[in-house]
Formats: structure tokens, sequence, C-alpha cells
């Protein structure tokens, strides 16, 4: 057979598999854990019922209804699976009669809007401040870069991000405080409110920036002194070719790595970035998913976790194919030794 | 050859300043109780004190001491951390040691399983467990970190554990009839302690920053403190938007100093024991 | 005028426990037309000497001191990007110990002898390549080589590619460095064929060859060089020197060599007591007394100098008391 | 018969994409008589090194099987049946830097060999000054010292002094002189005959270089690709060589007293 598809059906293969091993466990842990916290969710629902009994009944229908709770387990679990694969997510309890999919819709253009710019800027200003960090090797810059780097890739970004709030907002009044616009504004395509947005854009984006800078950098650093010390690099070296273009290999060989790195990244940007969003009381998905945590509403949880691993599986899949399409040891089905 | 080692590492900048920072801190939080005898549960004055001399570090919205909150909060983390990398590297070493010595099938079937845990990210599933669990304690929040983060030291334990047994020296212990657990022990596991120590140095900041992050979420512990649930609070109670700086500052800026001063430290280690990166 | 003339080349590895000395005085010359083996046990210093021959030195390894003329152009004194434009590739190029893994993984041969080339010279993308292929034919390889990735070629053929790029620009030099010592001797040989095909065809005009292996120098060198602990031991025309071995070190190692042949069976295998000096601290006086089975009192005490008779130079008190 | 090696096979999986199957050793037979000073000859990948290991039960073949004086050692699983096997049949490695653990002392590799000498009551210290000193170090020299303190030389000598302990009915040196300095090989090599000749052990010498097998042995194998392809005493290989191999093999190793021809 082809390689090239025999690599790429065994990758598929693997990820579906640990698609369903993902589902077994979404579906295992609420009904295993000692003390079934769906059962005592579901009771705590009957105690509230006082208060708005109408309702409250048809959360409870409809929870008993997606779990199945009254029936056999393996049922429960055909169904649950059967549900998925209908692309049926469920019913939230905190939102009802909100479906999951449809909540998580609404809020994931924020996240997206927000993280994917976010990531891609810190991928390539962390590569390129990597690359030079080891180009520099045992210089004061790279000292200098190499520490920050460390601390930053240790910093997480919503402690920064409260750093950030802190200086310019609370004590510079330069950004306003929270949200993804200001209070009492209807989002609309006009000019003030792209203006607005932007406003309150500026400070999660850039503690997302630096938070994510100081791990893309520290990986490149390694990768590029790795090459930089390689046989290759010494060899062309010794034929003359200039500074540059040797710099221009040693960065195409240690771009793989980071290439892959972003687009698993990118496969878990459907969780939004979930702590900081909190932080700046960003209406992404992450923001949703701190919800459906705090509130213990199960279906909303399993629903964002199952679309979240899908497209980070899917994410992963597709770095298989980058990797079967660049290396050529894939492409020409090189055998090992 | 040991000693050798040990005085030739000392020489390393980056490590001594690491370590310094590092005990540092670890001693504040095993000493601060003694130097500092404030019980950090309780109220002691009033509420969103700025720091002073009767509160160093201020207090929180219920007049608790925050150094004394600090104090106890570093060492819980260190704590979990601890436990923590304990226990994926006890996964991680058994797993990858096994796969890497027996080879085979064995090898095959527990890489499998590896690559899975791999692939699903540890901060979804941990937030998982945490989440349906009513009561974390520290103990708990340790082993949810723990099962969940092993895989990449199973992986690398079995890639040392391929390459070592292959070596002559091996082989030498080998034909002169010594036990495989001898050999593991004299032969293997030292060729792999400075591995095994990175490892473990490196699992334990991304164990205290996963505990901090959990508990911003609010699934950290239930009972006690930690740096990430004094953060939590500080969060809860909008100490950011109140200017309560003295409240979220320090605990992140422990947490930073702890995660990053372990990263130098296995970044030194690492550039000391492998020559391609210790080159000129 | 000779193609190389060096004159007290120093050149020293820094560390922290001070300065080794593996390149320490070195004078040579190397005359249009000849193929130098320069040989040599592992340590003394026969690598460090070549690459600091084209002034490829780099951290921790350090030019001391001394005057490099190659081709009539002092090099040692020129920066290191100017001999990366003028001189190396063009004039003297290298084909490194680890020719195996000299080419970049994740890039076709062509790709890379197109940067090379134009690197060098003001030609285009098609040019570059029929001139590769034309010289990939005269060099019997498959001109479809070109076109493969490394990882597809065997070792001797990754050999012989890294020799046909070294030697794209027809550099009056070439350097190899230990090119066979992982080969197997049939590729060995070809490999060996390769390059004295390559002067033989002018492409290049003078070759320097290190190796350990004194019967692969017995083979193609005109000229032998024989280096100990940082310096030239013995230096001489190679018919003449493997016969009649003056130098009581290069003695020795003449008479190490093991080969399959009935005059090596009768002759017996000499063998040297102790090791090689250490670098950091190389003894007095003459650096091969502590091995020397001859080592008189003078050789403790005074440095011997590399001079010539016939022919031949030797730097040793024995030969020129 | 020392030993009898018959129909030895043995066959690799590896491949990064997908398997492929590897045969390293191809129906391998051959036999040592005691004494014996064999040569097994060929480049890297001909199944010299495989063979070895074979024989000194590192691995296990895929078929074929290897009799130890009229025993098989397949069937030799017991540590103690083992350790009295390798007390037999002992091995030394190409890479003397490799050889040894560089945690502890040299002192250590010397010590193990005691685990395979049956009784208990040596004077450990006279037999390891002794046997140092039989293959030309003096233990004041290397004893209590790391690896690394020590030379190639140095450090492959002290394998041979664990072989002057052991005395062992046959050692298998895999490539021993291959990383050692040519100046100081023949003291080196003579060790391996002094042991044949003193204690009567039989040697089976793994290396690349015919020179070497033509100027020590009393027969040489020459494998290819996993194959024995030629056998006999070492002037009769090399001056009529009969497989295609071989004669292409002797044509052109490089020799000291004769020069190719076309060059």
């Amino acid at each position: 057979m082809n390689p090239f598809i025999r690599f790429i059906t065994r990758r598929l293969a693997f990820l579906l598999m640990t698609f369903f091993a993902f589902l077994l466990i979404i579906f295992a842990l609420p009904r295993a854990i000692p003390g079934n916290p769906l059962a005592s969710l579901l009771y705590q629902i009957i105690q509230q019922a006082q208060s708005n009994p109408d309702l409250v009944k048809a959360v409870y229908k409809k929870l008993l209804e997606e779990f199945g709770m009254d029936k056999p387990v393996h049922i429960q679990l055909i169904e649950f699976l059967g549900r998925l694969g209908g692309g049926d997510l469920g019913t939230s309890i905190a939102f009802y009669p909100r479906k999951v999919a449809d909540l998580v819709f609404s809020y994931l253009p924020w996240s997206l809007g927000l993280l994917i710019p976010a990531t891609l800027t810190s991928w390539v200003l962390g590569n390129l401040l990597g690359a030079l960090a080891a180009y520099k090797r045992k210089t004061l810059t790279d000292n200098f870069l190499l520490t920050a780097f460390l601390t930053l890739s240790q910093t997480p970004y919503y402690w920064l991000a409260m750093i950030l709030l802190y200086a310019f907002a609370v004590s510079f009044k330069f950004f306003p405080l929270n949200g993804a616009y200001s209070p009492g504004k209807t989002p609309t395509l006009s000019i003030p409110f792209i203006l607005d947005m932007l406003h309150h854009y500026v400070l999660p984006f850039f503690s997302i920036i630096i938070g994510a800078m100081g791990g893309w950098a520290i990986g490149m650093r390694v990768m590029v002194i790795y090459e930089l010390g390689s046989d290759y690099v010494s060899y062309v070296d010794s034929l003359g070719l200039p500074d540059r273009k040797i710099l221009q290999y040693v960065f195409k060989n240690s771009m793989l790595p980071q290439i892959t790195g972003l687009a698993i990244n990118l496969g878990t940007i459907l969780g939004g970035a979930l702590i900081t969003e909190l932080v700046f009381s960003y209406p992404g998905t992450g923001f949703l998913i701190f919800r459906a945590l705090s509130t213990l509403d199960y279906p909303l949880i399993q629903g964002t976790f199952v679309l979240i691993i899908s497209t980070l599986l899917l994410a992963n899949f597709i770095v298989d194919l980058i990797y079967a399409f660049i290396d050529p040891r894939i492409k020409t089905g090189y055998v090992g030794e | 050859m040991i000693p050798r080692i040990i005085k030739d590492l000392f020489k390393i900048k980056k490590l001594d300043i690491s370590l310094g920072i590092f005990l540092g801190l670890m001693l504040l939080s095993l000493l601060g109780s003694i130097i500092y005898p404030v019980d950090p549960t309780s109220v002691v004055g009033p509420p969103e004190r700025p720091p002073s001399s009767a509160y160093p570090l201020g207090t929180d919205n219920r007049g608790r001491d925050v150094l004394a909150q600090l104090i106890g909060g570093i060492k819980n983390s260190l704590y979990i951390g601890v436990i923590a990398a304990l226990i994926s590297l006890g996964i991680g070493v058994i797993i990858g040691a096994i796969s890497g010595y027996k080879g085979g099938l064995t090898d095959s079937s527990l890489m499998l399983m590896t690559d899975v845990v791999l692939v699903l990210p540890s901060i979804l599933i941990m937030m998982l467990i945490a989440a349906y669990l009513k009561e974390r304690n520290p103990i708990f929040v340790s082993i949810i970190i723990g099962v969940t983060s092993w895989p990449w030291v199973a992986r690398a334990v079995r890639a040392q554990m391929m390459s070592l047994k292959a070596r002559e020296f091996v082989y030498m212990s080998r034909i002169a009839g010594l036990r495989d657990i001898k050999i593991i022990i004299e032969d293997l596991l030292p060729n792999m302690a400075s591995y095994i120590f990175m490892a473990f140095v490196l699992l334990m900041s991304g164990a205290m920053i996963a505990e901090a992050g959990l508990s911003m979420i609010g699934l950290g512990v239930t009972k006690g403190i930690s740096l990430g649930i004094i953060l939590y609070w500080a969060q809860l109670f909008e100490s950011v938007r109140r200017g309560l700086w003295w409240w979220f500052v320090p605990p992140g800026a422990c947490l930073v100093a702890l995660a990053s001063s372990l990263l130098l430290m296995s970044t030194a280690l690492d550039e000391y024991f492998s020559p391609r990166l210790k080159g000129g | 005028m000779p193609i190389l003339e060096t004159k007290g080349v120093k050149a020293y590895y820094s560390t922290p426990l001070g300065y080794i000395r593996a390149v320490d005085g070195i004078d040579l010359t190397l005359e249009k037309g000849v193929i130098l083996g320069l040989a040599g046990e592992s340590g003394c210093g026969k690598s460090t000497l070549v690459n600091t021959l084209m002034m490829n030195v780099r951290p921790p390894l350090r030019f001391i001191e001394g005057t490099i003329i190659l081709d009539g152009k002092e090099i040692s004194s020129m920066d290191r990007s100017m001999l990366k434009k003028n001189v190396w590739g063009v004039l003297v190029s290298l084909v490194p110990q680890s020719a195996l893994n000299a080419l970049m993984p994740t890039q076709r041969i062509t790709d890379l002898v197109k940067d090379v080339v134009m690197h060098h010279m003001n030609v285009s993308e098609q040019e570059v390549v029929s001139m590769a292929k034309k010289r990939f034919e005269e060099l019997n390889l498959e001109v479809d080589t070109l076109y493969r990735y490394p990882h597809e070629l065997s070792g001797g053929m990754k050999q012989r590619v890294v020799i046909a790029i070294s030697t794209l620009l027809n550099p009056k030099l070439l350097i190899v460095d230990e090119p066979t010592s992982a080969l197997d001797v049939s590729t060995q040989k070809q490999v060996l064929k390769m390059l004295v095909d390559l002067k033989r065809a002018k492409i290049i005009e003078s070759m320097i060859f290190v190796t350990h292996d004194i019967a692969v120098l017995r083979q193609i060198a005109n000229w032998i060089t024989i280096m100990y602990a940082g310096k030239i031991v013995e230096s001489g025309l190679a018919d003449d020197m493997l016969n009649h071995p003056k130098h009581p070190y290069t003695f020795s190692l003449v008479n190490a060599v093991v080969t399959p042949e009935p005059e090596v069976r009768n002759r017996g295998l000499a063998s040297l007591p102790g090791e090689p000096p250490n670098l950091l601290d190389p003894p007095k006086g003459c650096r091969f007394n502590p091995r020397c089975p001859n080592a008189m009192e003078i050789c403790r005490a005074k440095e011997p100098h590399l001079e010539e008779k016939s022919n031949r130079l030797v730097a040793c008190h024995l030969v020129f008391p | 018969m020392l030993l009898e090696v018959k129909e030895l096979t043995k066959i690799y999986n590896v491949g990064l994409l997908r398997r492929k199957e590897i045969i390293a050793v191809k129906d391998v037979s051959f036999d040592v008589k005691p004494e014996m000073f064999l040569s097994l000859v060929g480049e890297s990948g001909s199944g010299k090194t495989t063979t070895a290991k074979i024989i000194l039960k590192l691995i296990k073949p895929t078929s074929g099987s290897i009799i130890f004086e009229g025993q098989n050692i397949e069937g030799i699983n017991t540590l103690k049946d083992l350790r009295r096997y390798w007390r037999n049949v002992h091995g030394i490695f190409q890479d003397p830097y490799a050889s040894f653990n560089p945690f502890h002392k040299v002192d250590r590799a010397l010590g193990q060999a005691f685990t395979l000498l049956e009784g208990s009551n040596f004077d450990k210290e006279s037999i390891i000054n002794e046997a140092l000193r039989e293959v030309g170090l003096r233990p004041e020299e290397v004893l209590g010292k790391y690896p690394h303190e020590l030379s190639g030389g140095q450090r492959q000598r002290i394998m041979i002094a664990r072989c002057y302990i052991l005395k062992p009915k046959l050692i298998l040196a895999d490539e021993p002189l291959s990383m050692i300095d040519a100046s100081t090989r023949a003291g080196i090599l003579k060790l391996f005959s002094k042991l044949r000749d003193e204690h009567k052990t039989s040697v089976i010498f793994i290396t690349h270089d015919l020179g070497l097998a033509y100027y020590v042995s009393d027969e040489i194998l020459i494998m290819y690709k996993g194959s024995i392809v030629e056998r006999g005493p070492p002037h009769e290989i090399i001056e009529k060589p009969q497989a295609q191999y071989t004669k292409r093999l002797v044509e052109d190793v490089p020799l000291l007293y004769k020069k190719w021809s076309g060059f």
C-alpha cells in the first residue's frame, strides 16, 4: 500500500479510538463517582421545586430523558452515543431551555476573535525571539531573553491578566474594566461599536500574547541550538554559504515541531481562554464553561467537552497530514535502519 | 563521578540562582509559621487593609492575614506539587521502564495507552474529574493532576531505557550473571537519574500551575489554602477592580517564582547533561 | 608557487582548565599537484589542523598565531565573511569527517547544489542543474541522485555526493577528513578512486587527505606528513617514507600496520608503551620522549625542530643531533 | 568439539512506517575446537555481532541451535546454570568507553567476575592484582579510578583482565581493537594469544579488519549479509579466495607493500 495512505489511515484509526475512549470517560465519570453526582443534582432540583415548579419539572424531565438514569447502563451508553451521533449535545440546565450547541455557537465568536489573532501573534513573536536568542547564544541578549522566556512561560495568563488589568484599567484608566463591549450597547457593525470593542480587546489580547510567547520561544530556542550544532550546518558553513542562508535552513528545520505545536494549540481554541475570559468577564466559551462547571450543568459540561475534544483530535489529524506532506521519510516510505 | 558532577553543577550560575529562589521560598513556607505565627484562617483585623506594620501584606475581605495565607499557601502548593509529581513520575517511570525493558507486545499496548492519554488534554480531564467530586482535599487534587500528566515521562523513560539496555556495560553486567533487579538498580537507574530528576522538577512546576488553574475555576481544594485558592478568592471578590493589589500580586508572584525557578533548574541541568546544548 | 604555505600556525582549544594545544606551531608547504596524506592517531590534532588550514576556526577552538597563505592569498588575516565569500568552496573545500550526516535531511540534493553554486556564481537555476548533471556524469554518479533525499542514499553514495558537492566549483585545494572510516573496504576503494579521479581530471589541483590508516595513504598519497601531539614529526615522499621511516614514532606507526600480507605476518607487530600526552600540559622537550624507545637526555630537555635532509623533514634529536 | 553453531538464524522486525523484516543472521553453522583462534570477518551489518550476542545468550535466535560442550544452550535458564555458562563463555565488546558504567569505579567490572566463580573464599584483591599485572597494568594505577580517568587501551586491558580472572573456555571478542590506536593495538592483541597459550582459551575474534584476522587466526570465517560465504585457514583465504565476496574483499583491502592498479 502507499506508505502515505497507510500512515494516515493508522493515525486516523488511533484518533478515532482515542475519541471513543474520551466519550467513555465522559459517560462513565458522573455515573461512576461515589455518591452519584447526577442523582444528587436531580435531588437538588427537586428541592428547588417550590420557587418555579413548572420550569424545574421541565428541567427534571429533560435531565431524566437525556441521562436515562432509570435505564440499565448499557442502554444509557447506546442512547448517549446515539444522540451524539445525531449531533445532539443536549440541553443546558442553567440556561434552560437553550440547547448546548446553540449556546456554544453564540459564545464562540468572541473566543475565536480573541484567541486566533493572539495565538498567531504570540507564535510569530515567540519563534523570532527564540531564534534570536539561540543565534546570540552565550551573550547577554540570550541570557536576558532566556530568563524572560522562562519566567513568562511559567506565568499563568490569568495572573498576567490581573496585573495588566490592575495597571492599565484600575491605576491608569486607559482601558475598560470588563466585558467585550460597553454595557448597554448592542453588537452592530458600526464604527463606534467597533472602536468600543477594540478598546475592550487590548488588555485580554496582550495578556494572552505575553503569556504564550515564552513557551514558543523556549521551544524554538532549543530547536535552533540543536540544529546549529548539527553536522549539516557545519558542512554548508564550510562551503561558504552565508549565515543568512544557514539560518534559513535551520529555521526551516526547526519549524516543524513549532507548526505542529501551533496546530494543536489552535485545536483547543474552542475552549476559549478559560480563566483569562473569567478575569475580564469576556463573553467567550471559556466563560461559558466556567458557568457550566460552577453550576454543575452536566449537559453543558459534556457538550462543550465533546466539542473541544473533537476539534483537538481534528487538529491532531491535520498535524499528521502536515507531517506526512513535509517529512520526506513518510513520503518515500522510509524504513528505519 | 558523582562528587565531581555535584561540584561541577554548583559552578552553574543558573542552577545556583534557581536553587536559591526555590529553597528560599520553601524555607519561608516551612519555617514561616514559626517566625510569623498568625493563623491564616482566622479573622485577625479589619477587612481589606493595605500592607502595614501590623499586617505586612494586608488583610483580605474578611480580615484574614494575607501574609499568613501566603505562607500556608506556598506550603500547600509545594505539597500538592510534590505529591502530584511523585505520582506522575511513579506511573511514568514504571510504564516507561516496563515498556522499554520488555519490548514486544507489552511495549506496544502500554505505548498505545500512553498515546491516548497524551492526546487528551490533561487539564480537561482534570476539570472533568474535579467537577464531579464534592469534597477535594489536597491529596485528591494531587492525584487528579498526577494521573493525567505522566505520559511524556513514560515515553522519555522508555526511550532512555531502550538505549541504555543496549549499552555494552549492561551486557557486561549481564554476562557477569547479575540479577535483572541488580542491573536495573546499579546500571540502568543511575544513568537515568539526572533525567528522572529533571522530569520530577518539570512535573512539579507543572503541577503547581495546574493546581492554581483548577482553583481559579473553583475546582481546587475545598478545605485549606493554596496559592491558587488565594488567587481564586481574590478573583471572586473582585480584588483587581477594587485595587486591592496586595491580595492577588503576592500569591501570583510566588507561584511564578517557584515554577520558573524549577524550570530554570531543569534547563540548567539539561544544558549540563546534554552535550549538544552544552557545546559552544 | 606552492598552493598552501603555513608558518608557525598555532590553534588551541580554550577550556576552563587551560589551553589544549591541539595545533602547536605547524610549518607546512604543499606544492601544486600533490596529494598530501596527513596521518596520526586519535587526538594528535590532525582534524584540528586541517580545519585551521582553511581558517575554519570556531570556539572553543582559537587561532593563536601564524600565517597561512593559500594560492598566494594570506587567509590567516581574513575575517569570516571574507573567507566565506572568496575562499571557502571556491579556493578550498572540505569533505567533513561526518560526511554521512553532512546533508540536510529535509532537502533534496539539487536544492543544496543550487544554493551553493548560486551563492558563489551568477548563474540561473537551469544552468546550475545542467552543470551539476554534467559533473555527476563525469564522476560516474547517477544523475538521478540529484533528485533524491539524503536518507534514500547508501553510506558510500552519500559520501560520494558530498565530495561531488564540495568540488562543484573546482576548488584548487580539497581537504578530506577521514572520509572512509565508517565505510566497508569496497566502498572505501570507490571513494578513494573518485578522489584520485578528481585530481586526474584537474577538477582539483591538490588534496590533503587525513587518515589514521597508513595503508590507505600508501595507495593514494604521494607525500606524507605524520603528526604527534599537535606537531609535525616527519614529512616526506610517500614511498620513501613508508619504506624508511626515520622518526621513531613513524617507525612504530608503520610497523603497527596490519594488512593481509605475508610480509606483515613475518615482520611482526610493533607496539608503543604508554598513552599519548595530555595536550593541556605537554611533556617538556620532545613530546614523544616519554614513549620513545630511544629517548636520550637531550630529548627531555630540548624540543627538536623540523629539519630537512634529502627531501625529508624530521623533528628528532636522533636524526639531527 | 567446544562449541557448535547449527543453522543459526535471527530476524529483526524494524521500520518507521511499515514493518519490515531484516535478516541479520541466516543459516549460520560453524564449530569451535578447544584452543582455537577463530576470526569472524565481515563489514558492519554482516551479522557477526548478532551471532556473538546469540552465543553469549544476550539475545535469542529466531531459529537454530548452539551446542556448548554437548549441551544445547537453549536449555540453560536458571541463574545458576547461566552463571556457569558465562564463566565458560565470556565476552569483550567493541567500545571500551561504553563497556564501563560511568557511575562506578572500574574495580566493579573486575569484582563482577567473582559472581561467576564457584566457591566463596577468594583472596579477591590478590587475584585482581595478579590479573591486572598479567595484562600489563599496574594495579595501583587503575584501581579506584573511574572509567573516564583511563584511556581506551587501559580500559580494554581491564576487560581482558576480567577474562584472566575467569579463565573461560571461550572468549567472544567483538571488535576489541577497532577503537584502539594502531600503535598500541599489538600489545592488546598479544593478550588474547597469551590467554590461549597459557590457559587453553578458545577465541572467537570478531573483526571487520581482514589484516588483523589474517595475522592472528587459525581459521577465518567470512560473513556477508548474514551468511558465512567462506571459511578456511588465513593464507588460503588471502591467497586463493573462492567466494565472489571474499575475492572482492581481498582485492579491495588497502595493502602496505603493494599498490592498487589504476590509482
